[in-house]
């Protein structure tokens, strides 16, 4: 069957929409009930989590095939199976969402104290999806999984969220949705050229140029909102700052990583032509996407808000990585967004610690909390520096990788993203500079505490992962690399048939 | 041995940092402290081992980034360059630390001090061992970071927080052009392993790129990136701003190791430049131009850690015109006499504005070598190093680097010599200025000041004197090893020069003139400053009232800072405004908001129709089928 | 050409009761216009040869339907005086409309034809001289008995329909209870009346009648007032 | 087997059938007209049948007129049964009465 | 001429009978027998189905009748819908004073009617089964008599399906005058023959109209709205299910059979009605707060994707459509237990805004609920998406890209106000909650909800059945 002997992506996958329903089980009191839902989705996603880790320990690096292949039988007579398999670009996506919930389930552990079942369940649901998304090798698989993911996130944050959040869950909602409804059509033009939509499968497919055209285009309407990149990006800052913290964790997390993942996943494999034709496009919109939304950030006065446009912009760096078409870009893509994970989850639940206590993300509402609350200082800074990219932290190796893969390209591409460097410093640094330092001027945030044990054994893990990738990255590249080799080679390949072609 | 130098300050300072407030400010600033000696021995003996012993080796740690061909390894490469930076930076180091134990006494916050102190030469030292580019830019930035804390210690204050952050922004702007230069670098040699580069310049001269030879671009863009480090013009305002950090600080940072780190990495990669004359040309002019920009500026502040500062961007563009006209050897030797000096001077500076009770504006000082006579001497000692008067270390390095410059014998050269020479009677101008100001004259701090000031605690003193004895006595004993006969010995290759290159050669046998000039400009400087301060303490009023515009320009640092305002920070304020209000807020938003808004309304349109009336739906209904059969009896022309 | 003559005659007298039936101001009039309609109607039947036809609609829509509008109109007793005259505001394109619709429908008539091969396809063909009564009852009842037992059905529908949506139980209706009647024993004597004898000998029976409750008394304490 | 052209019967029927949806949608007056017109209609219907019945000299038009004309005198119970319960709650069966719904 | 063949309608007959029986028996006993002769129905139903599931194939009655796959996918569906309708209506009627034995029985007979409509094999069959249900349908629509939005719905209702059935008829007799014959097998023999005259054309044009009327698309669907909101709640949820499912299915028999053979014509007419009703489904249920009107648009709407499978003519279209009516129709019905479900102190409610907080009072109402409203909206994995998937999938296979990239654009808008309920229910604050709610519905709620959960789990048997259904008309 596969290394694991047994069907473990499947387990990984729908073990915690088992936990969700032991969860919607549970009777009684409502003390009882939210604690008994806490504890059931910790354990399962903790499950979840130690059983993705055989993943990390079975996955063989030296090969571009996929592995752990499940496959059923489910609509044979239109030709979509269930077919589940992860290679190196998606193994470790998984990864993180097994990660990233486990922290989230801890980080609302007190902050949620509404509907705690309903949470816990939203959550646990979620975490299947996004598992399911990125193990699915069927096209028809992957785009369930893909939309349903909306479902529980539009819940989280419509009714756990803040203000607007009425306004948010829908902009978020409808803008996704009307950009995956394109690719459904794609998805079923594909399907109707291929006669199947099996992933493996379609790969071997050529697709006349005039097709790959279309294509491409209904692809990006759905990934590039997912992504998000400019200018369908406005859904992303409402959406965060609407959320409750663990919302923004997986938001910016892993939903952001779809979008990147299927240009990984579809666009390129399946029409290396289109992508070839429309990457000066990307770049420019990359490139828009790192500067402006950088400047905008700079000018926010809410603290999530900011970090949300420092999500596009480090998107923008990943659309970049990948429309390089070469390994360095490519590989600093996936690195940049494993680490974006990893960094802006962490940065969204350092504002809800903030948030947790004084019940605002304001960042003029704030000041002088180094004082008060040093551990919480040292675990911010360590994540914005991750943030801007300081090496040995997280997000340098991606960025580095992505700036040098587009040197080749086109040295002023690189410049762009440079030139995001300059100005992602300029906004984190004047955000800590603005919550963290100067000097306490509010008499209420005197009084505040330090992070909570629970706080630390949420933090911790990340900050050992952020410093782990920033001193060690070459351990998640070599996940990566024959993979990306052979995306690269294929893609070369292609492109080569068709010059011959076009002779 | 090797990897202790190393890394026994990041034991020093995570155990500082992560325990301190466990262990207690004594024994964490005790244990950074012992951590930074036992770097210094195994600093001092790689030094004798590499560089006295020529036996230079690299030691590899694990693989760091292995993608497609790039090739990235976590490796310490000992050779001479490297090992001349680790002792001396070890060195210092530990004698900063110490003189912190004393200095930071009354801090609340220690051992978090000495944890962002022991960091930061941790990072230093990671840069000047770095077996490749990203290694060194892992350094690069990681000394950002710790100059970026550093500058920010006090975070109350709302200055020393601006300063910080424009610090580490600056340096960005410098880091960008090193990464893109990294990048090119990369697909110039298909590595960024020195030892591949260097075996590549000599293939990689006829690579082009944009039209213009690779070597040149990767030259003009490590430069740049070269030049946000170590404050050239242009890139050199965070630097005096950076003076908000606290005075040890500034003497381990921002005059002895991290701002010479764009010095160290010109040398690093000379192979390079040595194919690249343009580039050198660049180097050479811009570095002459700092030189004598930062002294004009130098003499008229009047906050004692500024003029120190202007001073070390100063001589930082020294040492930079002498790596511009070939001289690498000479710009090591700058860079490392005046570590000591500019250490000394700092740390010195620091002892009086302890006295003073954290005042530092010299304009409030005055009359007080009496009581302070150590730091006194101390702070003269310095100057005459500084200064370049024979037999104090400043003296041998940079008449060396005035006799390279002159022994170019070329246009850029020429310049740098000229504004050299007047940056050195600018100097020792400025230098006895600070002092003549500082503990000469009638005292002009108030009397509860004047009351309290007191010489410094022994941890501070002997660091004083341990740097005095390195300003004094470097020049001479190491003159031989970094410039004199036995430098190619002595640098063992680590620095590249072309055979065409012959300029130590040259610079022995200048005229006669030109080795005495620095003296006697510097003497001459030193004079006018008695002049001016001592004797006719009016002049300098009369001087400023007669030349306004001058004497406005120069104490507005030539008006940097407000150009750059005007250029960078305002528009880029206002477009964040623009671009988030108008473009995210009306444009785009405008669209879907729009759009919902268009629904809404067409959906009323659609509701009206459904006026209710039966008649009307049947209305409907007979025009629905009006239009069916008349679309098929006409044809309906496509679907 | 008498046909033809009959044929417009009854066209022309159907169309223009059609018309009355639709114009007409008070709604009696334009039932008594629609039994002349259908009365042409049966005629043009008659002259295209459908006799059962003819005469079912006479008997079905004349007698009952026709009859059932005018109960009802006359039941409802609108105030027909008060309806407002005229069509509505935008009974110009509402003509057009159907000027379009009849144009079109005009048009196709004008270029009809028939499947090539309709007369082989016919279910059932007409025997020369048959009896149409006859030929309709045989089949009718026989090759449509699912259908005639369906139609049935929804003539069973409409009266459970018309039932349930009219019919009120009233308290004070008075309505036939068969079982009551049967088995009211006591309450009704009967006697052994002499044969031939008349009312002015017995007089009238009537069973007695209840004395109308007392209203019942209310108690005035003390005079004062609630 | 027609006296007189299929053309002219079928003609006439249509003149029914629009004046029948003429009476339906232009009518201001009660409903009861309404109803009346949806008998007109039908009756065009019928007219048609018998005429195609009688060219084709096929039965089944005139079968079917029969189904049309029993399930017309079930309609139109129907129709009046609902006709007077509207009428019993609103006191009125005017054509533009009939619009509380809407929207 | 196939023989009379009586066995093979035995559903129909047995199901008639049952009817009459259970008739019989309502009316003797002196008290109110809403209930029992509700249960008889849903029994007569259950039989009903039973043997629609083991009937057997060919024609019957010289032809007038057929039974093939495609009819017993229909037969079930409907029959399903139906007593799944009766349940809904058991308490509510009872509260809101209609409790009538006669509810159940014009139930059961309309639900006749539309088993002799998926059957019919010939026009009168057709309209006779089509009027045997109008007729009830007119009467349980006004069922509320004395309540005069309801009186006004029957009114209404009646007006314009008599209009339509006249239009229908005006178009059966002309296609009789071209072929000779209202069969379907010789129609289609007529029409094979190459000949087509404008006459018949008009006259498909016509029965088109008047089976449009039925799925109430556009232009025809203007009742829809006001009858949903007159009509009591499990009336409307009635309307909105099985009669919806009946005429589809004839539609899509008319079509396929007989006139296969001028698709070309009416294809673009189904065209006009798919993107017409689906536009209108979106955009005209945006404002609406009567959530039994917003639900007849977003009917409109649904049957504008229908309709979408059929435009395209094929048969991987019209297995979408099959399909997508089988999840709509158990969507649907699941949704109106919701609204059904809906009453505070003993009052009916009917307003969107009445929903607000019962994610809190009442969460596993609001879970079906937001169950059944992101199925309708087409969201995965939930059934309403596999529907959509095969309809735009046989759209994109026939090259109807308007037509997809219409519902690609209303489903969009539509989805805005599914969401906009599940924001109402949980996002919002309520007043207070809502009655307790009787065990059936709740029943019905939970059966419809997990069969739309789950349906992911099991596609392949519904698609293969309709498959074989597909085949038996179109194949």
């Amino acid at each position: 069957m596969n290394a694991a002997g047994f069907p473990i992506l499947s387990l990984v996958t729908f073990l915690p929409l088992a936990g969700a329903l032991v969860i919607m089980l549970v009777r009684g009191e409502d003390e009882v009930v939210a604690r008994n839902a806490r504890w059931t989705a910790l354990w399962a996603s903790l499950i979840t989590l130690a059983l993705s880790l055989l993943l990390w320990t079975g996955f063989d690096q030296t090969t571009a095939e996929f592995q752990f292949v499940e496959q059923a039988a489910w609509l044979p007579e239109f030709g979509v199976g269930y077919h589940m398999g992860v290679d190196g670009i998606s193994v470790l996506f998984i990864l993180l969402s097994t990660i990233l919930t486990p922290l989230c389930i801890l980080a609302s552990w007190e902050s949620v104290t509404t509907r705690v079942r309903e949470y816990m369940v939203a959550f646990l649901v979620l975490e299947s999806m996004m598992i399911g998304m990125f193990a699915a090798l069927d096209f028809v698989l992957f785009y369930i999984f893909f939309e349903a993911v909306l479902i529980p996130m539009f819940l989280i944050i419509g009714i756990w969220g803040g203000g607007r959040r009425v306004y948010a869950a829908l902009k978020f909602f409808l803008y996704t949705l009307a950009g995956s409804l394109l690719m459904l059509l794609a998805i079923l033009a594909v399907w109707y050229e291929a006669g199947t939509t099996d992933i493996p499968t379609l790969m071997q497919t050529a697709f006349s140029p005039r097709m790959q055209f279309w294509l491409f285009l209904a692809f990006f309407a759905s990934f590039a909102v997912k992504v998000p990149m400019w200018p369908v990006h406005t859904w992303l800052p409402d959406a965060h700052v609407e959320a409750p913290t663990a919302g923004s964790v997986i938001l910016a997390g892993v939903l952001l990583k779809m979008g990147a993942y299927g240009f990984l996943r579809f666009s390129l494999p399946l029409l290396p032509q289109a992508s070839a034709d429309f990457a000066p496009l990307i770049f420019a919109l990359s490139i828009i996407a790192v500067i402006y939304t950088s400047l905008v950030a700079l000018a926010q006065e809410d603290m999530k808000k900011l970090i949300a446009y420092s999500s596009i912009a480090h998107m923008g760096i990943v659309t970049l990585g990948i429309f390089t078409f070469t390994a360095q870009g490519l590989s600093g893509a996936l690195f940049t967004m494993l680490s974006h994970g990893v960094v802006s989850g962490a940065l969204f639940l350092c504002v809800g610690v903030l948030y947790d206590r004084v019940h605002s993300r304001e960042i003029a509402r704030y000041g002088g909390v180094a004082k008060i609350m040093p551990a919480y200082a040292l675990v911010f800074m360590v994540f914005t520096m991750a943030s801007v990219a300081l090496p040995g932290l997280a997000g340098f190796p991606g960025e580095l990788l992505v700036i040098v893969g587009a040197f080749k390209v086109n040295p002023w591409v690189a410049l762009g993203a440079c030139m995001g460097m300059i100005l992602g410093a300029a906004y984190a640094l004047y955000l800590y500079r603005r919550v963290i330092f100067g000097k306490i001027v509010r008499e209420d945030l005197k009084a505040l505490l330090d992070l909570s044990p629970r706080e630390y054994a949420t933090f911790a893990p990340l900050i050992l992962l952020t410093i782990w990738m920033g001193v060690y990255p070459s351990s998640f590249l070599n996940f990566f690399e024959a993979t990306v080799a052979a995306l690269v080679a294929r893609h070369e390949a292609a492109l080569g048939a068709a010059r011959l072609a076009g002779m | 041995m090797y990897v202790g130098a190393i890394f026994f300050p990041l034991l020093g300072a995570c155990i500082a940092g992560f325990f301190g407030r466990w262990l207690g400010d004594k024994v964490s600033q005790w244990a950074t402290v012992a951590c930074m000696a036992a770097a210094a021995i195994c600093g001092s003996l790689a030094f004798i081992d590499v560089a006295l012993g020529s036996a230079p080796g690299v030691v590899p740690l694990f693989t760091f980034i292995d993608v497609g061909g790039f090739e990235v390894e976590w490796a310490l490469r000992y050779d001479t360059l490297s090992v001349v930076m680790v002792a001396m930076v070890t060195f210092i180091s530990t004698l900063i630390h110490l003189y912190s134990v004393g200095y930071m006494s009354h801090d609340a916050t220690v051992p978090r001090f000495f944890a962002y102190l022991s960091l930061f030469t941790f990072m230093m030292l990671m840069l000047v061992t770095a077996d490749n580019l990203v290694q060194l830019f892992f350094g690069w930035e990681g000394v950002g970071l710790a100059s970026y804390l550093l500058i920010g210690y006090w975070y109350e204050k709302e200055s020393a927080n601006r300063a910080a952050m424009k610090a580490f922004i600056v340096n960005r702007v410098g880091d960008v052009f090193f990464m893109l230069g990294l990048a090119l670098t990369f697909w110039t040699f298909a590595s960024v392993e020195f030892e591949t580069i260097f075996a590549g310049v000599e293939a990689a001269r006829t690579t082009t790129f944009l039209g213009l030879p690779a070597l040149e671009v990767i030259g003009v863009l490590l430069f740049l990136g070269a030049c946000g480090k170590s404050a050239q013009i242009g890139l050199h305002t965070w630097l005096p701003d950076a003076m908000e950090g606290p005075t040890p600080v500034s003497a381990l940072i921002h005059a002895a190791t991290m701002v010479t780190a764009g010095v160290f990495l010109m040398c690093r990669v000379s192979p390079v430049l040595e194919y690249a004359p343009t580039t050198l040309t660049i180097i050479t002019i811009v570095g002459a131009t700092t030189a004598i920009f930062a002294a004009t500026i130098g003499c008229v502040q009047n906050d004692i850690k500024r003029i120190i500062a202007y001073s070390t961007c100063s001589q930082l563009g020294y040492m930079f015109f002498a790596v511009g006209v070939g001289a690498y050897q000479a710009a090591m030797f700058h860079l490392f006499t005046h570590a000591f000096f500019k250490a000394l001077l700092f740390l010195g500076a620091g002892s009086v504005i302890h006295a003073m009770s954290d005042e530092q504006d010299i304009r409030r000082m005055g009359g007080i070598w009496k009581k302070i006579p150590f730091t006194y001497v101390m702070m003269w000692i310095g100057s005459l190093a500084l200064a370049g008067v024979p037999y104090f270390a400043g003296y041998y390095s940079k008449d060396m680097v005035l006799e390279v410059a002159y022994a170019a014998h070329s246009g850029a050269g020429n310049y740098a010599f000229a504004m050299g020479l007047l940056a050195a009677f600018l100097t020792a101008f400025y230098s006895w200025r600070l002092i003549i100001l500082t503990f000469h004259g009638a005292p002009r701090a108030d009397h509860h000041t004047m009351e309290h000031v007191h010489e410094s605690p022994w941890t501070m003193l002997v660091p004083l004197l341990a740097l005095s004895v390195g300003a004094v006595l470097t020049g001479y004993h190491f003159y031989d090893l970094f410039v004199g006969h036995h430098q190619e010995h002595f640098w063992n290759g680590a620095i590249f020069t072309s055979a065409a290159n012959q300029i130590l050669e040259h610079a022995h046998h200048v005229p006669e003139w030109v080795p005495l000039a620095p003296t006697v400009v510097g003497l001459a400087g030193i004079a006018l400053a008695y002049v001016m301060y001592m004797f006719a303490p009016k002049l300098p009023a009369m001087l400023a009232n007669a030349l306004p515009g001058v004497h406005r320009f120069l104490l507005n640092k030539w008006y940097f800072d407000e150009l750059y305002d005007f250029l960078f920070v305002r528009p880029t304020q206002y477009l964040a405004r623009a671009l988030w209000k108008t473009g995210d807020m009306r444009l785009i938003d405008g669209m879907p908001n729009g759009a919902a808004a268009a629904a809404v309304s067409v959906a009323g349109g659609a509701v009206r129709l459904q006026s209710g009336r039966v008649a009307s739906y049947a209305f409907t209904m007979i025009i629905g089928l009006v239009l069916f059969v008349t679309l098929l009896l006409v044809g309906m022309p496509s679907r | 050409m008498i046909a033809a003559i009959a044929f417009y005659l009854f066209a022309a007298v159907l169309i223009a009761s059609a018309v009355m039936v639709v114009t007409s101001r008070n709604p009696v009039h334009s039932v008594l216009f629609l039994i002349l309609a259908f009365f042409n109607a049966a005629a043009l039947f008659l002259l295209a040869g459908a006799e059962f036809l003819a005469m079912i609609l006479v008997i079905v829509y004349v007698g009952a339907v026709a009859v059932l509008f005018l109960f009802v109109v006359m039941m409802l007793d609108v105030d027909f005086s008060a309806i407002r005259e005229g069509f509505q505001r935008y009974a110009p394109i509402g003509g057009a409309i159907g000027l379009v619709l009849f144009a079109e429908l005009i048009f196709v008539f004008g270029s009809w034809s028939f499947a090539s091969d309709a007369a082989g396809l016919r279910l059932n063909p007409m025997e020369p001289g048959a009896d149409n009564t006859r030929e309709i009852g045989r089949i009718l009842y026989t090759d449509y008995v699912w259908l005639f037992q369906l139609s049935g059905l929804i003539l069973l529908v409409a009266m459970i329909g018309a039932i349930v949506l009219t019919l009120r139980n009233k308290p004070v209706a008075k309505r036939q209870d068969i079982g009551r009647q049967v088995s009211r024993m006591g309450s009704v004597n009967l006697r052994q009346v002499r044969s031939g004898a008349g009312l002015a000998e017995l007089g009238i029976e009537r069973p007695p009648v209840e004395a109308p409750p007392e209203p019942k008394r209310v108690e005035h304490h003390g005079g004062g007032h609630h | 087997m027609l006296a007189i052209g299929l053309s002219h019967y079928l003609t006439v029927g249509a003149i029914l059938f629009v004046l029948g949806i003429l009476g339906i949608f232009l009518n201001r007056k009660n409903i009861i007209v309404i109803l009346m017109s949806v008998e007109l209609i039908l009756l065009s219907v019928n007219l048609n049948l018998v005429a195609f019945s009688a060219q084709l000299g096929d039965l089944t038009g005139q079968i079917f007129a029969m189904f049309i004309l029993t399930v017309a005198a079930a309609e139109a119970a129907i129709g009046l049964a609902i006709v007077v319960i509207h009428f019993r709650n609103r006191g009125t069966i005017e054509v533009d009465d009939v619009s509380t719904l809407r929207g | 001429m196939s023989p009379m063949n009586w066995t093979l309608a035995t559903p129909e007959i047995v199901l008639g009978i049952a009817g009459l029986l259970i008739l019989a028996a309502g009316v003797i006993p002196k008290k109110e027998t809403f209930f029992p002769v509700s249960m008889a129905v849903i029994g007569a139903f259950v039989l009903t189905a039973v043997l629609v599931i083991g009937q057997g194939e060919g024609t019957a009655f010289l032809g007038q009748y057929v039974s093939d796959a495609f009819s017993r996918f229909a037969k079930v569906l409907i029959l399903l819908g139906a007593a799944l309708g009766v349940v809904l209506s058991l308490d509510f009627n009872e509260k809101a004073g209609i409790g009538r034995f006669e509810y159940a029985v014009l139930m059961l007979f309309a639900t006749t009617g539309m088993l002799v409509m998926v059957s019919a094999n010939d026009l009168m069959s057709l309209y006779i089964g089509l009027e045997l249900l109008s007729l009830s349908l007119y009467v349980i629509a006004a069922f509320d008599r004395d309540n005069p939005r309801s009186a006004e719905a029957g009114l209404k209702y009646f007006v314009l399906g008599a209009l339509a059935s006249g239009l229908l008829l005006y178009g059966s007799s002309l296609v009789y005058g071209f072929a000779g014959s209202t069969n379907f097998d010789r129609l289609a023999d007529a029409l094979g023959g190459g000949t087509t005259s404008l006459g018949l054309v008009v006259g498909l044009v016509f029965v088109l109209a008047g089976l449009c009327f039925k799925i109430s698309a556009v232009p025809f669907h203007m009742w829809t709205p006001d009858v949903y909101e007159g009509a009591p709640t499990p009336v409307t949820a009635f309307f909105a299910t099985a009669p919806k499912v009946a005429a589809i299915a004839l539609l899509m028999r008319v079509l396929a059979g007989p006139f296969g053979d001028l698709a070309a014509q009416w294809s673009q007419v189904i065209w006009v009605a798919s993107v017409g009703s689906m536009l209108l489904g979106a955009f005209a249920a945006i404002g609406q707060r009567n959530i039994k009107r917003l639900m007849a648009y977003s009917s409109i709407g649904h049957i504008g994707y229908a309709l979408m499978g059929v435009a395209v003519a094929s048969d991987i279209g019209l297995r979408g459509v099959l399909v997508y009516m089988a999840i709509y129709m158990v969507t649907s019905i699941g949704t109106f237990a919701v609204l059904v479900a809906m009453r505070r102190n003993g009052r009916a409610l009917e307003e969107v805004d009445d929903l607000a907080g019962i994610g809190r009072t009442d969460p596993a109402m609001a879970m079906w609920m937001a169950v059944f409203m992101f199925s309708m909206a087409g969201i995965p994995p939930l059934a309403g998406f596999f529907g959509k998937l095969y309809v735009f999938l046989a759209a994109v296979q026939g090259g109807y890209w308007v037509l997809a990239a219409v519902g690609i654009g209303t489903s969009v808008v539509a989805t805005y106000y599914y969401l906009r309920i599940v924001k109402v229910m949980y996002f919002d604050t309520g007043t207070a909650p809502l009655d307790a709610r009787p065990a059936g519905l709740t029943v019905v709620m939970g059966a419809t909800g997990i069969a739309t959960v789950l349906f992911f789990l099991f596609p392949a048997p519904i698609i293969a059945a309709a498959e074989v259904a597909i085949t038996a008309i179109a194949g």
